[in-house]
């Protein structure tokens, strides 16, 4: 008989509570929260308590699979990675390094997507390594580097506890982060005022102060008119604005046409309850700002950032306790694989791929001469593929055949590749598309860490082993970096990972395993005795001063037509998570949440004559799909929602791929549709 | 509020209450139209949980109908129901829902006038209840 | 995809004339998964039933509703009718617009064709879920058990063994006949009752197929109807398919009431009874009645006590003609035309008849000659004097001591005095709500002979229809649990009155299971499952969740 | 504590909490090994952990650090046959000031205290009495306005000790109807009725609740209503709750062996 409680870190949306997963006898047998975690409380979500379902569950891939003849066949460890390292080699050799592509992965721990970024760039020596951060935040991280010189959150998670006015959009806090969503209830408890602006009515706008509902495409135009309010009503911070940024001028001139009635008439809002809300949030105090996909997954997501970022710096509602902005990231380590160098054109800690120093300095390190140009972000390099230029393809852990936009031609462009090596936990969609499979283990299976939205560093703790011959993915990458031939890959654990990792970057300097074991530290910690850092740009801005970008509205890249008369968004629900691999394995999250849907307003409804649970068909210009219409008031008119998880209804299916020019993010939250009865 | 028209639920089981109804009817005993009978083999046989599902989703009123103790069928059917309804109405009354919206009543095969004066009475109490504030709320 | 058809009747104008048929038919046509609705004068006609038939053939029905009258009545012949048609008999769901409105809202046609609506949407409702049920069956070990030997269950064994069932009469005394055998004349036929016992006696005696357990003692009742199984004191276990109760009931004695045991001379009937055996001829009697019954504590009425005291009379007047009988009574219950003759026999041949009330008891003491009786008289408003050799107090019967320990042995409930509860007096006379458990004789009330012995007949006949059938059939409404779902957690087991529901424990996961064969199908367990583990077929939670959620669709979102 | 488990009271087996990686962790540890740095200070559901585990641990006794309300859960818990009372060993601790005011418990201490200093019952909750004096209208308003923050989360019934459904009714749809979150009124109505005869108002719902409903003031409001009703106050392991017995209080049936 063994029974242990491990604690260890939540595979979910990135807010990094930690539970204990009890193990009796080798099974996974429950979950049970940790009382004295300063970020869950005690408290989880329900994919928390069922976070320990998926990962005793019969499809896990338990043998690494060669396909033949179109056939998945089981081979060896042995056999697998020669296969891999004899079609890398030959494709390098023949095309060249930058022929092929390396996705790291925001569900892997920071040493592993360190070992990817490694591995692209001093094993097979180019920087076409990226993840899914691109399909998220992308936008986020130049945005904001742009703005302050730092893409994360500005506070922590504890922090909306006190805040007096959160301002959320883009966000549906509660089913997607549910336990950021609980601290800003127990905010609103103590009296908060809370404004949601969202397409949608979301569990928390349903109980905020004011809820505003913007058209999907039209937030650049709604933020610059509450920031030209502020202006004209003297609400400025004037102090802050003089001493901590600069290029405010240029703001003033851009804002000035946005008058509410003009912000009105494009994105629907009442003037009266814009206008309410920029003075409530202007004149509070401690003020947050809580955004995700709702801005950053748009063609011009990068100036959305910038948009959020300017609302903050006029108001000065940054750098203090409990006010700030904080994109919330939405996976387990999406923010560590950013930080980690899962980034085709920044090194480990932001350090810039092309520039000489930085450069240097990792090829002194790492003893490679190493590319110096920036590679192919994600979403190029699926466009590169379809070009014929990216020959191979190393996927760890990432399910990309339902995740990204327009799936009908990244499918096409999947199969032009010559060679696509996959590990994953689960037979996913992309799975079924790789020449050589490997079984990965999965969070529960492996040491490590995250890295939570709010830049704190958590540990993986093992609490039971991987299904057959299932490996961590930094076994896995070590190896395949051996094989290639290159030094610097033989590390006998995680912890030395990280203590390679912390040595070459900056915030993470004074990181190590033996430190976050026993305390919650978050980057910029430089140094073993710095306590790390809550709040960012206190004092100053990363980059020095603040800087304000005149950005001006955009329509999205593709507006309602006739053909295609409402406009697209998609997102998560409580519980699902992502492309399901997990979730959609947990019976009582699949229980509550079985079946695709697309949301439409009642009104919408009756005039195509649907009824509720009745199936329809959306389509756009990309494709179709046929699912159950919900029918509610709580989505406005003309638009409708749809939840990107199901397989059997990849709402990406019909997404448009239009990119971000600076971030290349895709527009996943805008197209236009149409629905029809099936 | 003259206007509104309750909509009651009403379970009764096959022996004794259905079997009521079924003689007022016979005896062409009449009573307003508000209330839908779910037939049930005993009153033993209703959840609780379908009293509260109906008054959640905004139902005025539920009325349980048995045989009177000691005439069930099941010998001791009627006395689980009578145990629990009580409790169910508790519930009710501490999150804030009248518990008069849900009655427990008795009324044997041969008493199809009870039955009419059970059905009238009970309209005209939740008639003065006025309709379920669930009806209302949206969560 | 269910495919739901719609029938709804006008019964001529008994629905018709108040509900809109036509206007329900079109509301029908717009529910979730109807795919035919249409009206009939009369469905239950051939013609109605016919046209039902050809629609299930034309739209390839799977479900039918039909909306008429009530299904306590007609569920029979419309279920029959879409057997006939090819679909399971439990796929069809009946609404009642008649007894349940058009009868009921007579003046209100606009709301009571509202009402017809959505008791339909919610009958559609049910049936789009509903599912073929089998019925099941098993089998009765041929053989009947008759615990007691006494008239009823002598009766109900020799009635058995006559239509060749292997019947095991069970009798704790070493002898045949309980308390008749303590009777010398039988009222009132005034026949031996010794004639009418041997004879039934040695009919037994004769057949092979009757089996006497004398001297032995109930232990032990397993099973249910069909395959009981019935242990004795010495160990016999005997396989039954039927069970009857014929324990009988016992004279009250009093305790030193009216100087019982105290006074010479004053005895109950049954010692009446043993003294006139022996041929004494008492000169002054005085019958005292309902002594210990009609009060507080006993208010029962024995009924058999008057037509003794009666019978009695006249056999000691028979005996010496002089004799002065009289007989002390609260009222006289003499039922029955032979019993009421008796009373008026009595009453010319000079019985004194004296009225008292319950609180003013006549009082008995000794005198040197015997006793003497002093009596308030109602109806001459005066004590009246009595002289008697004998007095006789006239008991009730009482339920034997240990009928609560047999009626426990065979989960069959009693009443508040001891003796057995039949299902219903008049629906299922000498029946429990246990099948295959039948009670006849004193055991269920006090009785006299010829009550005894149609009671015993009776019960043998019913006892007779499984054994005869060779299997009994589970109408298809017994609960089943879904061992995943279910904790054990026991409130069903404790829920059911039929203990149906026993925990077991398989693959190391325990969880409640359903014995059909004993399942009533009351639905109780459902109800007490904390969990939604237990379901009821054709009540399932599914099914009256959806009722509800219809009734809340079309009555309250319309509105 | 390992002397009072092991050594006098032969537990072969001991479930605690103790100091793990700076934080608080539960433990089952057996007999020799090392008890660590036990912490009595985080009330942990150590019941609702024995439930999970117990099925893990074939043979031997397991002693519990038990609190007053755990006494009761467990014995709510042995009445429907879970736990088996013989293999159970308590090690009663008297719930600190602190603990009592937060549970607003009127019954504090254990049957046996082994550990802490027994603490006066804490004065009634007022936040029920605040509810009583209520009209039902405001009472539900109050309560709408709490359940509108219900994120279906299922921490009350995870991690309830007397929830021992794996399979919980609140996941159908046919009693849960609302689509989406929040769950609605029949959600918190249907887990308020099947608690009233097992709640034995250890508090874990309300601490483990992220939108931090007030749920054990209803618990207590509805015991009130149960003990006025049939008398009845749930963790005596001889008495059987009044929803399963007849109006006379008669047992439908004698317990039969199995259960």
């Amino acid at each position: 008989m063994s029974v242990k409680h491990v604690l260890t870190t939540c595979p979910y949306c990135g807010t990094g509570c930690n539970f204990f997963l009890q193990v009796a006898d080798g099974r996974l047998v429950g979950v049970v929260p940790c009382k004295t975690d300063e970020i869950s409380l005690g408290r989880l979500c329900i994919k928390g308590y069922n976070a320990h379902a998926f990962v005793q569950h019969p499809d896990r891939l338990k043998h690494p699979m060669i396909r033949e003849g179109g056939q998945l066949r089981r081979v060896t460890w042995e056999q697998a990675m020669d296969r891999i390292v004899k079609e890398i080699t030959r494709i390098r050799d023949k095309y060249g390094p930058d022929s092929i592509a390396v996705l790291a992965s925001a569900k892997c721990t920071n040493e592993e997507n360190y070992l990817f970024q490694k591995l692209a760039r001093a094993a097979i020596g180019t920087n076409n390594v990226d993840h899914c951060a691109r399909l998220c935040h992308a936008s986020t991280v130049s945005g904001l580097l742009f703005s302050f010189g730092s893409g994360a959150m500005t506070n922590t998670i504890p922090e909306f506890d006190n805040a007096e006015c959160i301002l959320i959009t883009g966000s549906n806090t509660l089913e997607a982060h549910p336990m950021i969503g609980a601290r800003m209830l127990r905010a609103l408890d103590k009296g908060a005022k809370i404004i949601v602006v969202d397409p949608r009515e979301t569990p928390l706008s349903r109980i905020s102060h004011l809820s505003l509902h913007q058209r999907p495409g039209t937030d650049i135009s709604w933020i610059n008119g509450m920031i030209k309010i502020i202006i004209d009503e003297g609400l400025v911070n004037e102090e802050f604005v003089k001493q901590r940024t600069t290029a405010f001028d240029e703001l003033k001139e851009v804002v000035k046409d946005y008058t509410a009635e003009k912000v009105q008439a494009t994105t629907g809002i009442p003037k009266e309850k814009l206008v309410e809300a920029a003075r409530l949030y202007a004149r509070t105090d401690k003020a947050m700002i809580a955004y995700a996909m709702g801005i950053t997954q748009h063609s011009n997501g990068t100036n959305l950032v910038k948009a959020m970022a300017n609302l903050a710096m006029v108001t000065g509602h940054i750098g203090r306790e409990s006010t700030g902005l904080n994109p919330l990231r939405g996976q387990c380590n999406v923010q560590g694989a950013c930080d980690a160098g899962g980034l085709p054109n920044l090194f480990p800690g932001y350090q810039r791929v092309d520039d000489p120093e930085s450069k240097a300095k990792f090829e002194k390190a790492w003893g490679k001469q190493l590319p110096g140009s920036p590679g192919l972000t994600l979403t190029c390099a699926m466009k590169e593929a379809m070009a014929g230029k990216v020959k191979a393809m190393i996927i760890f852990g990432e399910n990309v055949m339902i995740s990204d936009p327009d799936l009908g031609h990244l499918e096409e462009a999947i199969e032009e590749l010559e060679f696509l090596a996959v590990a994953d936990i689960f037979p996913s969609e992309t799975v079924q598309k790789a020449n050589v499979v490997l079984p990965a283990a999965c969070y529960a299976e492996k040491e490590g860490t995250f890295t939570s939205t709010d830049r704190a560093i958590r540990l993986l703790r093992k609490a039971v082993d991987p299904p057959g011959e299932a490996r961590p993915d930094w076994v896995i990458a070590c190896d395949m970096g051996k094989r290639l031939g290159s030094s610097g890959f033989d590390f006998s654990s995680p912890a030395e990972v990280m203590d390679e990792m912390a040595s070459l970057t900056p915030q993470y300097a004074g990181i190590d395993f033996g430190r976050i074991d026993k305390q919650v530290l978050r980057w910029p910690c430089p140094t073993k005795e710095h306590q790390g850092t809550k709040i960012l740009h206190t004092q100053k801005f990363t980059k020095g001063l603040g800087v304000f970008a005149p950005v001006h509205h955009a329509p999205p890249m593709e507006e309602p037509s006739e053909d295609y008369p409402f406009i697209l968004t998609t997102g998560r629900n409580l519980f699902q998570y992502h492309t399901g691999t997990m979730t959609r394995r947990s019976p009582k999250l699949e229980r509550e949440a079985p079946e695709p849907y697309v949301e439409i307003n009642k009104s919408d409804a009756k005039r195509l004559g649907i009824k509720d649970g009745e199936r329809v068909a959306v389509s756009s210009k990309r494709g179709s799909i046929t699912l159950k219409a919900r029918v509610t008031d709580r989505i406005i008119l003309g638009s409708i929602f749809i939840p990107f998880h199901y397989a059997e209804a990849a709402a990406n299916r019909l997404t448009n791929a239009a990119l971000d020019p600076i971030a290349h993010i895709p527009e996943l939250k805008v197209c236009a549709a149409k629905v029809a009865k099936a | 509020m003259t206007d509104f028209r309750p909509t009651i639920l009403a379970f009764c089981c096959n022996w004794c209450s259905y079997a009521g109804a079924d003689l007022a009817g016979v005896s062409r005993l009449q009573m307003p139209p508000n209330v839908h009978v779910i037939r049930v083999m005993c009153s033993a046989s209703v959840k609780p949980e379908y009293v509260l599902k109906a008054l959640s989703q905004g139902v005025d009123g539920v009325l349980v109908l048995g045989c009177h103790i000691g005439d069930c069928h099941y010998m001791t059917g009627n006395h689980r129901t009578a145990k629990r309804m009580p409790l169910v109405q508790s519930v009710l009354k501490e999150t804030g829902i009248d518990e008069k919206r849900l009655k427990l009543d008795w009324v044997s095969a041969a008493e199809g006038e009870k039955f009419q004066k059970v059905i009238t009475d009970f309209v005209q109490d939740v008639h003065k209840l006025g309709p379920n504030p669930l009806r209302e709320v949206r969560f | 995809m269910a495919r739901i058809g719609v029938f709804v009747c006008h019964c001529g104008h008994n629905i018709a004339a108040t509900v809109n048929v036509e206007e329900v038919v079109e509301f029908a046509k717009t529910l979730p998964d109807v795919v035919a609705a249409e009206h009939n004068l009369y469905s239950c006609s051939e013609e109605g039933l016919g046209s039902i038939k050809k629609s299930i053939e034309k739209n390839k029905l799977d479900r039918v509703v039909v909306a008429a009258c009530t299904p306590r009545t007609h569920e029979p012949l419309f279920r029959k009718t879409v057997e006939l048609a090819g679909i399971n008999k439990y796929l069809f769901e009946f609404v009642n617009i008649r007894e349940h409105v058009s009868w009921i809202h007579a003046k209100e046609p606009q709301s009571a064709t509202e009402k017809a609506k959505m008791l339909v949407a919610m009958g559609v409702a049910k049936a789009a879920l509903l599912e073929p049920q089998k019925e099941g069956e098993s089998s009765v070990i041929p053989t009947a058990v008759v615990i007691g030997g006494g008239l009823a269950g002598l009766t109900a064994a020799a009635s058995l063994v006559a239509q060749n069932i292997d019947t095991h009469l069970i009798e704790r005394e070493a002898r045949l006949g309980g308390n008749l055998a303590d009777i010398d004349i039988v009222a009132p036929e005034f026949r031996k009752s010794k004639e009418l016992l041997d004879e039934m006696i040695e009919e037994l005696n004769a057949s092979p197929k009757a089996h006497l357990h004398l001297s032995s003692k109930v232990t032990e009742v397993k099973g249910f109807v069909g395959n009981f199984e019935v242990t004795t004191d010495k160990a016999e276990k005997i396989p039954a398919g039927a069970i009857i109760v014929a324990t009988g009931a016992k004279e009250w004695i009093p305790k030193d009431e009216y100087g019982y045991g105290t006074v010479p001379g004053v005895m109950t009937q049954m010692d009446l009874e043993k003294r006139l055996a022996k041929g004494e001829k008492p000169k002054q009697v005085v019958f005292i009645q309902c002594v210990g019954s009609r009060q507080p504590g006993r208010e029962y009425c024995s009924r058999v006590c008057c037509n003794t005291s009666l019978k009695n009379a006249l056999r000691i007047l028979d005996a010496s003609p002089d004799a002065t009988v009289s007989i002390l009574h609260r009222d006289i219950m003499s039922y029955g035309t032979a019993s009421e003759h008796m009373y008026r026999r009595a009453s010319e041949r000079g019985v004194r008849f004296m009225r008292y009330g319950l609180d003013r008891p006549a009082k008995v003491s000794r005198t040197q000659r015997g006793a003497a009786v002093k009596v308030f008289d109602e109806t001459l408003d005066e004590d009246i004097d009595f002289d008697a050799d004998l007095v006789v107090l006239a008991t009730p019967m009482v339920a034997q001591n240990d009928s609560r320990e047999v009626g426990k042995l065979l989960k069959v409930p009693l009443d508040k005095f001891g003796f057995f509860l039949e299902a219903h007096v008049k629906l299922k006379p000498v029946e429990f709500a246990t099948d295959g458990v039948f009670v006849c004789g004193a055991a269920r009330w006090p009785s006299s002979v010829s009550e005894s012995m149609s009671q015993g007949m009776a019960a043998a006949a019913k006892a007779a229809i499984p054994i005869r059938r060779g299997k009994v059939v589970i109408e298809a409404i017994t609960a089943q649990s879904d061992p995943d779902k279910c904790a054990a957690c026991g409130n069903c087991v404790m829920a059911c009155p039929y203990e149906a529901i026993e925990i077991v424990e398989s693959e190391g996961k325990r969880y409640a299971k359903v014995n059909e064969a004993q399942c009533k199908g009351c639905g109780a367990c459902v109800a007490a499952c904390p969990n939604d583990a237990m379901q009821q077929r054709g009540f399932t939670t599914r099914q009256l969740g959806a009722m509800i959620d219809a009734l809340v669709k079309n009555a309250m979102e319309e509105t | 504590m390992a002397k009072i488990a092991f050594d006098e009271r032969g537990a072969d087996h001991l479930l605690l909490m103790r100091e793990e990686h700076g934080n608080v962790a539960p433990a089952l540890i057996s007999k020799g090994e090392d008890v660590g740095d036990v912490r009595l200070d985080v009330p942990y559901q150590l019941i609702t952990i024995l439930e999970t585990v117990y099925s893990w641990v074939p043979k031997g006794k397991i002693a519990v650090i038990t609190r007053r309300c755990d006494e009761k859960a467990l014995a709510e818990l042995t009445k429907r046959g879970y736990v088996d009372e013989k293999r159970m060993v308590n090690i009663g601790l008297a719930c600190s000031k602190e603990q009592v005011a937060m549970c607003r418990c009127s019954d504090p201490v254990p049957s046996k205290v082994d550990l802490g200093e027994p603490n006066k019952p804490a004065p009634i909750d007022e936040l029920s009495e605040k509810l009583a004096r209520m009209t039902p209208d405001e009472r539900l308003q109050f309560w709408v306005k709490q359940f509108r923050k219900c994120n279906k989360c299922f921490a009350c019934t995870h991690n309830c000790p007397v929830c021992f459904c794996d399979d919980c009714v609140l996941e159908e749809r046919t009693f849960v109807a609302e689509q989406s979150i929040p769950p609605g009124l029949s959600f918190h109505m249907i887990r308020s009725y099947h608690l009233i005869d097992k709640c034995i108002e250890c508090g874990e719902c309300e601490r483990s609740c992220p939108a931090e409903i007030p749920l054990l003031t209803l618990r207590k409001m509805l015991a009130r209503d149960m003990k006025k009703a049939y008398g009845f106050v749930p963790g005596d392991p001889k008495t059987v709750s009044p929803l399963n017995t007849t109006l006379e209080g008669e047992q439908m049936e004698e317990e039969c062996d199995e259960c």
